[in-house]
């Protein structure tokens, strides 16, 4: 098999598994679905290491090349075509490890779900869909691939669809999505227009010429064009990466089962916008008004997310609400033109909150179902697997020198540090902030669920079917099984090394400048690489810098209240109350959606339909004709009185008037 | 050779007589001659499309010869690239109209089926009519057995609706016909390729344009003059409701570019802003409306004028783009955006119709409100209606996609404006549709006959897996659709852009 | 016989044939008096066929004219007749079943019939205001006599009273112009006066007088507003027979009267009257449609949509044009045939004793004979003016006529009012189609009288695709 | 000296009168028939003048006619009215109004 067809299977098999599936599900049952799925996802999984391999150790070119023509309109070229280079393996293997790990975990987590077979066949499709995002050479594909991904996303959150808030969360996914999409699309249409072309190639290729192109909005204010395509593609990247304020959808999406919090909402598809920024940097290097406006909105996002992490009970939401801040630290990154680190971020990240939002599945399971974290606790001694891991996952989350996240978060403070961009100041301190945050809401997680007290109790005898009140459990939590936690423990391994193995050659090594292209000026990654030598050196330098230490105060902060003195959180939410309702509100988006925009919408949709379309133009335009039409009609017919001499009289004042309009006039 | 477009017009007519004369006893017969005929009729389309040469702008298949020898009428056929996919759209709905109201309809159902063999007749004339007057003629001759249809074996307000719907479309096109008389006059002939060729003023054209505009912005429809499609749509039996969306509503965009267009270019130049904004309101103001519809086939009914406004955008950019880049480059875009939705949205409303027939005649009810946590009893037809208004949004992957995606893509070469109201779409289409979704499919079951509903059975499985074969196929292979009408979509810019005023 | 006789061949036979069957009605039996039935189609035959076959003018030569110029055959008067023969036909097999029906079955209806068709073809063949005159009034006279044809009925009496008075005062005033005109011209030969025109000019006021009244008389006859008011009450409340006479074969004649004297006499005052037309086919359009809409009872709609019909009649005539009289012509003929067939399914439609009035008693008539519903449905679009049927053709060439006369504006107008009009026609559709019946009697009409309706039904559809002989037909007749 | 002008003048009163009487009279039918009769009067009072003064006798072999037609017109007209009085018992015109919309 040569490598073209190898690369074109790689994505077809998932998809093939899907449809088998998904399609046939009463025909290979449930040991039928999850094989083939797995099998799919392994075999894809294999070829993408393969690929990567190659690249690395044999010196593999980049392959561009198309696979079929969509269509040809005009000599545009539509198309659905592969770019693999460094960037698109490196996301193929991330994305179909992480699909792998999630596959052989929904075996566990899926055991009891009648919708079995139709899980494992969405799983499949989203790797499908995943990965022509990831290989596509091409705006369209990538579109298509990024809608895809919304799609699978609608359909997994709103799996259990009998749920009634699984099946809004899911709606508001999509519709959200929706939204940046929109941006995402006009952004496409701009770049058509100004490079007649939608392959990366071309459009990368001829991207330096059209610079200082500008384009009038609004009659009379010139624009600069580069920097409408960029913040429109990026109002995509916001709706899918869950930037602020497109971030609602996020949250919400925990509706659905957790396998695929991990491998949707934390791992792969909401760092689809990550990617594709990356993936566009020939572009956004065109613009520093784009970058910065990149870079805001990922502060933003990084620290006002993060916060909202504190007060959260829900241990899914918790992880979600850090998934944010945590893309948020990607934006940032990018914002700063700080691609690569984006990009390394992105990959450790991927490994470490898989690994949490598997934990978090397992504890659920364990927990049967119960996800409030006020009644956990003490779990340690009852799934010692999970905890570990989890607490693994935690210390690469929190940037603990050593540990994957470190490498990767670090790599972005001293990035945006570096930078000079407007704004970057701000956002320095953001993300600064950010870690004290991060550390404290993910301490607060670990001890509210492993460690102190155990606040649930055991009702023996109780159905175990049955729905319990909150905090009583059928029989005792215990460790998940094999296929729970071999994938938490395979996780686990890349969470804690794979920073110190790559940081060198993905940060500072220019392993992905065959995809990323940075300014000289603006490459902060370059810059800080002078003062950093090697990752044991960076790892201890680590040690004395402040995001270190903004991490211990965050760590210390959440062992005092929930370890010891839990009274303090209660005293601190009394006394600032705003504060915590703000949070508890989480900043009241919601709200300000559900009010202005559901509601206004479906209001003005009302009030067009029965005011204008049933009442002006049906009721007086269509119906009113009619009505007048009789009315006059129903006048006209009273001259026929049946009088002869009214007939008669007719007559005369005809002919009168005939005669007065041609003989006397 | 053989007269393949004749046999196109007149199998299913005379099809439709022949099952008209069964008579209402021998209800059967009627079924499978009927399916028998329709199915006759889409197999006389493969050689169509093996035959047709992509090119040529030149008419294929033509047909001439003298219908009224006074006036210099002629029976007239031939297509190019912009008939010759609304004929196959047309010709593959005749079996699935036939196949939806196999056990469906009870009553006369002779009539019922000779009214859609001749229905599919006309409308496939008034695809491949090259005469002004045997066009208009298809062309009205078709709202019969459509006024009958919805009428005899619609829904409570049936008759209102039907009226409506015949007296709106019929007052549209009286206008049309001074048109065309009045360029029957100017270029002593009906050819409508001499039309074409014709040289105007400013004034004639303008007149012209709003007549033919009156005729075909009712058709499609646009906004103001949609109000006749959403009462009509919900009265009408699913039969009904698939050929008005998935065809009939065609035949608007297929004059605009038939006739209005290259007869009147400059004041369809001069005009453009005005049946732009018209389109923008559609897609937006529509889209609002559609939201908050109670009955599905109400919902499906705005979304379709929603849709459409895509059609007329996509089609009127070209002259924005002209004006601003003084070419006609990326115009094609936007028009074979236009005829690509077209051609998607046939097979997606009328699927999406068909959906809701597949419910109603199970539960005779249209309401949201009747229904809920559908996928519960029927997880088939749940994949199903996902699929299709996942369509509706605009999926890619789908045939929604493909000329949304065109025309946007075309239209912001115009004007970002345009583009940025046209993409709201994104989001209404998506919000309408998945609410809708979210409400009937989605959710525990709503009520007693919910939970008695049996799955599709095997016929509306052929249909529906056919219609969703279709958008898939459109949705990840245009490329054999716009294939078709490249040369004469080039063509047709080409005549546009040069002024008719001498 | 001598050559004028001979060129008024088929005029003489009917002459003769109304007198035998006058004078053969007292001596047959009742159960014979289906004789009297083929007489009167005998009759139509005979005349048909001398007039096809007789060639009185000789090779190369359109039209020829006989008692000193007061009479003509040209081409349109052969059209013409032979449609009003045809029309005729159909409507003695539709009387015969009414007349059958309500056991009126006499010689009287056929008698009159046939004198009334005499009378049209003289004002057909009217070369001279004279004629004009006498063949209006041979025509106008048996139908007073028609519609009173029923002595039981007031609303017969009633209904005839009005024709009667109104009738008569129009002719008064169409002779009260044609008495102008001949004071302006001296001659009451309309070649003779149109020669004058042309010679002298056409400023005189006598002239304007004389073509006021005219059109006056013309109007009337036609049924046009604010001529129209008979037409209604005649309509309805003559018996079915008679106004199945009165709605179709006079009108040909009407037609005809209105070529002959304005385009043969006056056609050098047709700047004039094409205003006067125009302002009264406008009037036609909206009143006969507008009241139309109001009607429950059938046979008044009919009456009115007849007025509007007549409106399109008055349009075609606007630009003087051979296409455009062949348009008018086209449009009369195809109104007398759907006029025949709507009324002639009227007829089916009584029974017991009661005519068919109202809307309502259409009532779900496609599930009582889906082949009766579906003639009436061809006769109702062809009336609204939907292709494909044969009013549609009328309609788009009188159109076109009026575009050609630089009305663009009249055009529209008519187009719009026609589209009002629709409504009505759909509303007989609805009530036949949508709605449940409210009996089932069964029809058993005689064999004759179902093929003569199904054939009727079939000429809608067939003369609408086929259009173009008929249309060649009649503006030919024009062309030379 | 008596002219046309006259003479026309005479016509057109004569017309006026018997239109006027047609729509004024609101009782008897008889005199529509009347007035009916007067208005062929007035027209053949045109003819003969018309002919006279133009020295040809085509105006008055018309006249001819329509005293013949006349005659004819008012037998039907009585008959007509006999019918009417028979089935109404009244021949006043406001009560003829059965047919009427």
């Amino acid at each position: 098999m040569d490598l073209k067809t190898l690369l074109i299977v790689i994505p077809l098999l998932p998809l093939f598994g899907a449809i088998v599936a998904g399609l046939g599900r009463h025909v290979v049952g449930r040991a039928g679905a999850h094989w083939v799925t797995i099998l799919a996802v392994a075999a894809s999984c294999a070829l993408s290491v393969n690929v990567l391999y190659q690249q690395i150790f044999a010196g593999l070119e980049t392959l561009n090349f198309s696979v079929y023509t969509w269509m040809v309109v005009e000599g545009v070229t539509f198309e659905v075509g592969f770019l693999v280079d460094h960037l698109t393996s490196l996301m193929m293997c991330v994305v179909t490890f992480v699909s792998l790990m999630v596959h052989i975990y929904t075996i566990g987590y899926m055991q009891d779900d009648p919708g079995y077979q139709r899980f494992f066949a969405y799983i499949n499709l989203f790797t499908f869909a995943m990965l022509m995002l990831v290989m596509s050479n091409n705006f369209m594909q990538l579109f298509f691939g990024w809608e895809a991904v919304g799609l699978v996303s609608y359909l997994l959150i709103g799996f259990w669809f009998k749920k009634e808030t699984a099946i809004f969360a899911n709606m508001k996914a999509f519709l959200v999505n929706r939204v940046g999409d929109f941006g995402f699309l006009l952004g496409i249409a701009a770049v058509l227009m100004t490079f007649n072309s939608l392959d990366y190639a071309e459009v990368f290729a001829a991207a330096p010429e059209a610079a200082t192109d500008t384009i009038a909005l609004i009659p009379g204010v010139d624009w600069n064009l580069m920097t409408v395509i960029c913040v429109c593609l990026f109002i995509g990247a916001m709706g899918k990466s869950a930037q602020a304020p497109l971030h609602v959808w996020l949250p919400d999406s925990m509706e659905g089962p957790t396998p695929i919090s991990a491998l949707i909402h934390a791992a792969t598809m909401v760092t689809a916008g990550i990617f594709m920024v990356a993936r566009m940097s020939p572009l956004f290097e065109m613009s520093e008004a784009a970058l910065s406006f990149v870079m805001l909105i990922g502060a933003f996002t990084a620290l006002a997310m993060g916060a909202i992490g504190i007060v959260q009970n829900d241990i899914k939401r918790v992880v979600a609400y850090s998934t944010l801040s945590q893309l948020g630290y990607m934006t940032v990154a990018l914002g700063v033109s700080a691609y690569s680190a984006a990009i390394f971020h992105l990959m450790t990240h991927a490994f470490f909150k898989a690994l949490l939002f598997l934990g978090a599945g397992s504890v659920i399971i364990a927990m049967h179902h119960q996800q409030d974290m006020r009644y956990m606790g003490g779990l340690r001694k009852y799934m010692p697997i999970t905890w570990l891991t989890g607490w693994l996952g935690t210390l690469a989350l929190v940037g603990f020198p050593f540990f994957s996240g470190y490498y990767s978060k670090d790599a972005i403070i001293l990035s945006v540090g570096a930078s000079e961009r407007f704004g970057s100041d701000l956002t320095y301190w953001a993300v600064e902030l950010g870690v004290f945050i991060t550390a404290l809401y993910s301490f607060r997680l670990l001890y509210l669920t492993f460690h102190g007290p155990e606040k649930f109790q055991v009702v023996p005898g109780a159905d175990p079917h049955a729905h319990l009140p909150d905090g009583q459990l059928a029989h005792a939590p215990h460790e998940s099984p094999l296929v729970v936690t071999i994938p938490l423990v395979l996780l686990a391994i890349p969470s804690v090394l794979i920073g110190f193995f790559t940081m060198q050659p993905i940060l500072f090594g220019g392993w992905l400048s065959d995809a990323i292209t940075v300014n000289p000026a603006n490459d902060v990654v370059a810059r800080i690489g002078a003062d950093i030598d090697g990752p044991v050196g960076m790892a201890l330098h680590g040690f004395v810098t402040l995001p270190f230490w903004l991490m211990m105060g965050g760590l210390t902060l959440a062992t005092v209240i929930y370890l010891f003195r839990p009274s303090i959180a209660e005293a601190v939410k009394a006394r600032a109350g705003f504060l915590y309702r703000l949070l508890d509100n989480k900043y009241y988006f919601d709200q300000f959606n559900q009010k202005v925009f559901a509601d206004g919408t479906v209001k003005l949709g009302r009030g067009l339909w029965s005011k204008f379309d049933a009442g002006f133009i049906d009721g007086w335009l269509v119906n009113g004709s009619a009505r007048l039409v009789a009315y006059v009609a129903g006048f006209v017919r009273r001259w026929q009185t049946g009088f002869l001499y009214d007939y008669a009289f007719s007559m005369i004042i005809g002919l009168i008037a005939i005669l007065g309009v041609w003989v006397v006039l | 050779m053989m007269p393949l477009l004749s046999i196109l017009i007149w199998l299913p007519i005379v099809g439709g007589a022949l099952v008209l004369a069964l008579g209402e006893q021998r209800a059967n017969a009627a079924r499978y001659l009927s399916l028998l005929i329709a199915g006759a009729t889409l197999a006389l389309c493969v050689p169509l499309y093996m035959g047709f040469d992509n090119s040529t702008a030149a008419m294929q298949f033509v047909e001439q010869s003298v219908w009224i020898e006074t006036f210099k009428v002629n029976y007239h056929l031939g297509i190019d690239g912009f008939s010759l996919p609304l004929i196959l759209l047309t010709a593959f709905f005749g079996p699935l109209v036939v196949l939806g109201a196999w056990e469906v309809v009870q009553d006369k159902v002779h009539q019922y089926m000779a009214a859609f063999l001749i229905m599919e007749g006309l409308m496939v004339g008034v695809f491949a009519a090259l005469d002004g007057l045997l066009f208009y003629v298809f062309f009205e001759a078709m709202l019969i057995p459509m006024f009958l249809v919805i009428g005899m074996w619609g829904g409570p307000r049936r008759v209102y609706a039907t009226i409506k719907f015949f007296l709106y479309t019929f007052l549209g096109s009286v206008f049309m016909l001074v048109g065309i008389i009045y360029l029957y006059n100017q270029a002593d002939s009906w050819n409508i390729m001499d039309w074409h060729a014709l040289p105007l003023t400013l004034q004639e054209q303008i007149w012209l344009f709003l007549a033919f505009f009156a005729a075909f912005a009712v058709k499609i429809p646009m906004f103001p003059v949609h109000t006749w499609l959403p009462d009509a749509h919900v009265e009408a039996p699913t039969g009904g409701s698939v050929v008005l969306a998935a065809i009939m509503l065609k035949i608007g965009g297929y004059g605009f570019v038939r006739f209005s267009l290259p007869i009147a270019p400059d004041a369809s130049a001069a005009l453009d802003g005005f049946v732009i904004a018209l389109s923008l309101i559609a897609v937006v103001y529509i889209g609002f409306v559609a939201l908050v519809q109670k009955d599905m086939k109400k919902l499906i009914a705005y979304s379709s004028i929603s849709h459409m406004g895509f059609v007329t955008l996509g089609i009127f950019i070209a002259f924005s783009i002209y004006r601003n880049s003084g070419s006609m480059h990326g115009a094609g875009l936007g028009m074979e955006g236009a005829m690509v939705q077209m051609v998607s949205h046939g097979f997606i409303s009328g699927a999406l119709f068909l959906c809701v027939g597949v419910l109603y005649d199970r539960v005779h009810s249209r309401e949201i409100s009747a229904y809920g946590g559908v996928a519960n009893t029927m997880p088939w037809f749940a994949f199903f209606a996902v699929l299709f208004f996942m369509a509706n949004s605009g999926l890619p992957g789908t045939s929604g996609f493909v000329g949304e995606f065109m025309v946007i893509l075309a239209s912001f070469r115009a004007n970002f404006w345009y583009a940025f109201a046209a993409g709201l779409t994104l989001i209404l289409g998506a919000a309408y549709s998945l609410w809708l979704v979210k409400r009937v499919v989605f959710g525990e079951v709503g009520n007693a006959n919910v939970e008695a509903l049996e799955d599709i059975n095997g016929r509306e499985a052929v249909m529906l897996s056919s219609l969703a074969f279709m958008v898939l196929l459109v949705g990840l292979w245009p490329a054999p659709l716009v294939d078709m009408m490249h040369v004469s979509v080039n063509q047709l810019l080409e005549q546009i852009a040069v002024s008719k005023i001498n | 016989m001598n050559a004028s006789m001979l060129i008024a061949a088929p005029e003489l036979l009917v002459l003769i044939m109304g007198c035998v069957v006058l004078c053969v009605d007292p001596f047959l039996r009742e159960e014979r008096r289906g004789i009297i039935h083929m007489l009167g189609m005998l009759t139509l035959l005979l005349a048909a066929i001398i007039t096809l076959r007789h060639e009185p003018a000789g090779a190369g030569q359109a039209a020829v004219t006989a008692f000193n110029g007061a009479f003509i055959s040209d081409p349109m008067s052969d059209v013409l007749k032979l449609f009003a023969y045809a029309t005729l036909g159909l409507v003695f097999v539709y009387a015969k079943h009414y007349l059958r029906t309500f056991n009126q079955f006499r010689a009287d209806y056929y008698t009159l019939s046939l004198f009334a068709l005499l009378g049209v073809m003289l004002l057909i063949s009217a070369n001279s205001l004279v004629m004009v005159y006498l063949g209006l009034e041979l025509t106008s006279l048996a139908s007073y006599a028609l519609v009173a044809l029923n002595r039981q009925s007031a609303r017969g009496s009633e209904a005839a009273m009005k024709y009667f008075v109104l009738g008569s005062m129009a002719s008064g005033l169409l002779l009260y112009g044609m008495s102008m005109v001949y004071g302006a011209t001296g001659s009451l030969a309309l070649p003779v006066i149109a020669e004058s025109l042309a010679a002298n000019g056409t400023d005189d006021v006598l002239l304007i007088v004389g073509l006021v009244f005219m059109v006056i008389g013309i109007a009337f006859k036609l049924g046009v507003v604010p001529f129209h008011m008979w037409v209604p009450d005649v309509y309805d409340g003559a018996p079915l027979a008679a106004t199945l006479f009165i709605s179709t074969v006079p009108k040909l004649a009407a037609f005809a009267m209105a070529y002959r004297i304005l385009a043969v006499g006056l056609g050098e005052m047709q700047a004039d009257w094409q205003q006067m037309l125009a302002a009264l086919a406008l009037a036609s359009l909206i009143i006969g449609n507008l009241t139309a809409i109001m009607q429950t009872n059938i046979r008044r709609m009919l009456a009115y949509s007849t007025v509007g019909h007549m409106g399109f009649v008055l349009l075609g005539m606007l630009p003087g044009t051979a296409t455009g009289y062949g348009a008018s012509l086209f449009y009369i003929v195809a109104y007398a045939l759907m006029s025949a067939a709507g009324f002639g399914m009227l007829v089916l439609l009584s029974g017991r004793g009661v005519d068919c009035e109202q809307l309502d008693d259409l009532k779900g008539l496609n599930r009582r004979n889906g082949w009766y519903a579906a003639i009436m449905l061809m006769v109702m679009f062809s009336m609204a003016g939907v292709p494909v049927f044969v009013g549609f053709f009328a309609k788009l060439w009188v159109i076109k006529a009026v575009l050609d006369a630089g009305m663009v504006n009249l055009a529209v107008a008519a187009v719009i009012f026609s589209v009002i009009g629709a409504f009505y026609y759909l509303r007989v559709v609805k009530v036949m189609y949508f709605d449940e019946p409210a009996t089932e009697t069964r029809f058993e009409p005689p064999v004759d009288f179902s093929a003569a309706i199904s054939l009727n039904g079939v000429l809608m559809l067939g003369l609408g695709v086929l259009s173009g002989s008929l249309l060649a037909l009649c503006t030919n007749s024009f062309l030379l | 000296m008596i002219t046309l002008a006259h003479y026309l003048t005479l016509g057109a009163i004569l017309l006026c009168i018997s239109v006027a009487g047609v729509f004024l009279n609101r009782k008897n039918v008889l005199i529509l028939l009347m007035c009916i009769e007067l208005m062929l009067l007035a027209v053949n009072m045109n003819f003969v003048a018309f002919s006279r003064f133009m020295d040809n006798l085509d105006g008055q072999v018309f006249v001819f006619f329509i005293l013949t037609v006349a005659a004819a017109e008012a037998a039907i007209g009585l008959a007509i009215l006999v019918v009417l009085f028979r089935n109404r018992s009244t021949i006043n015109v406001e009560e003829l109004d059965e047919l009427k919309g």
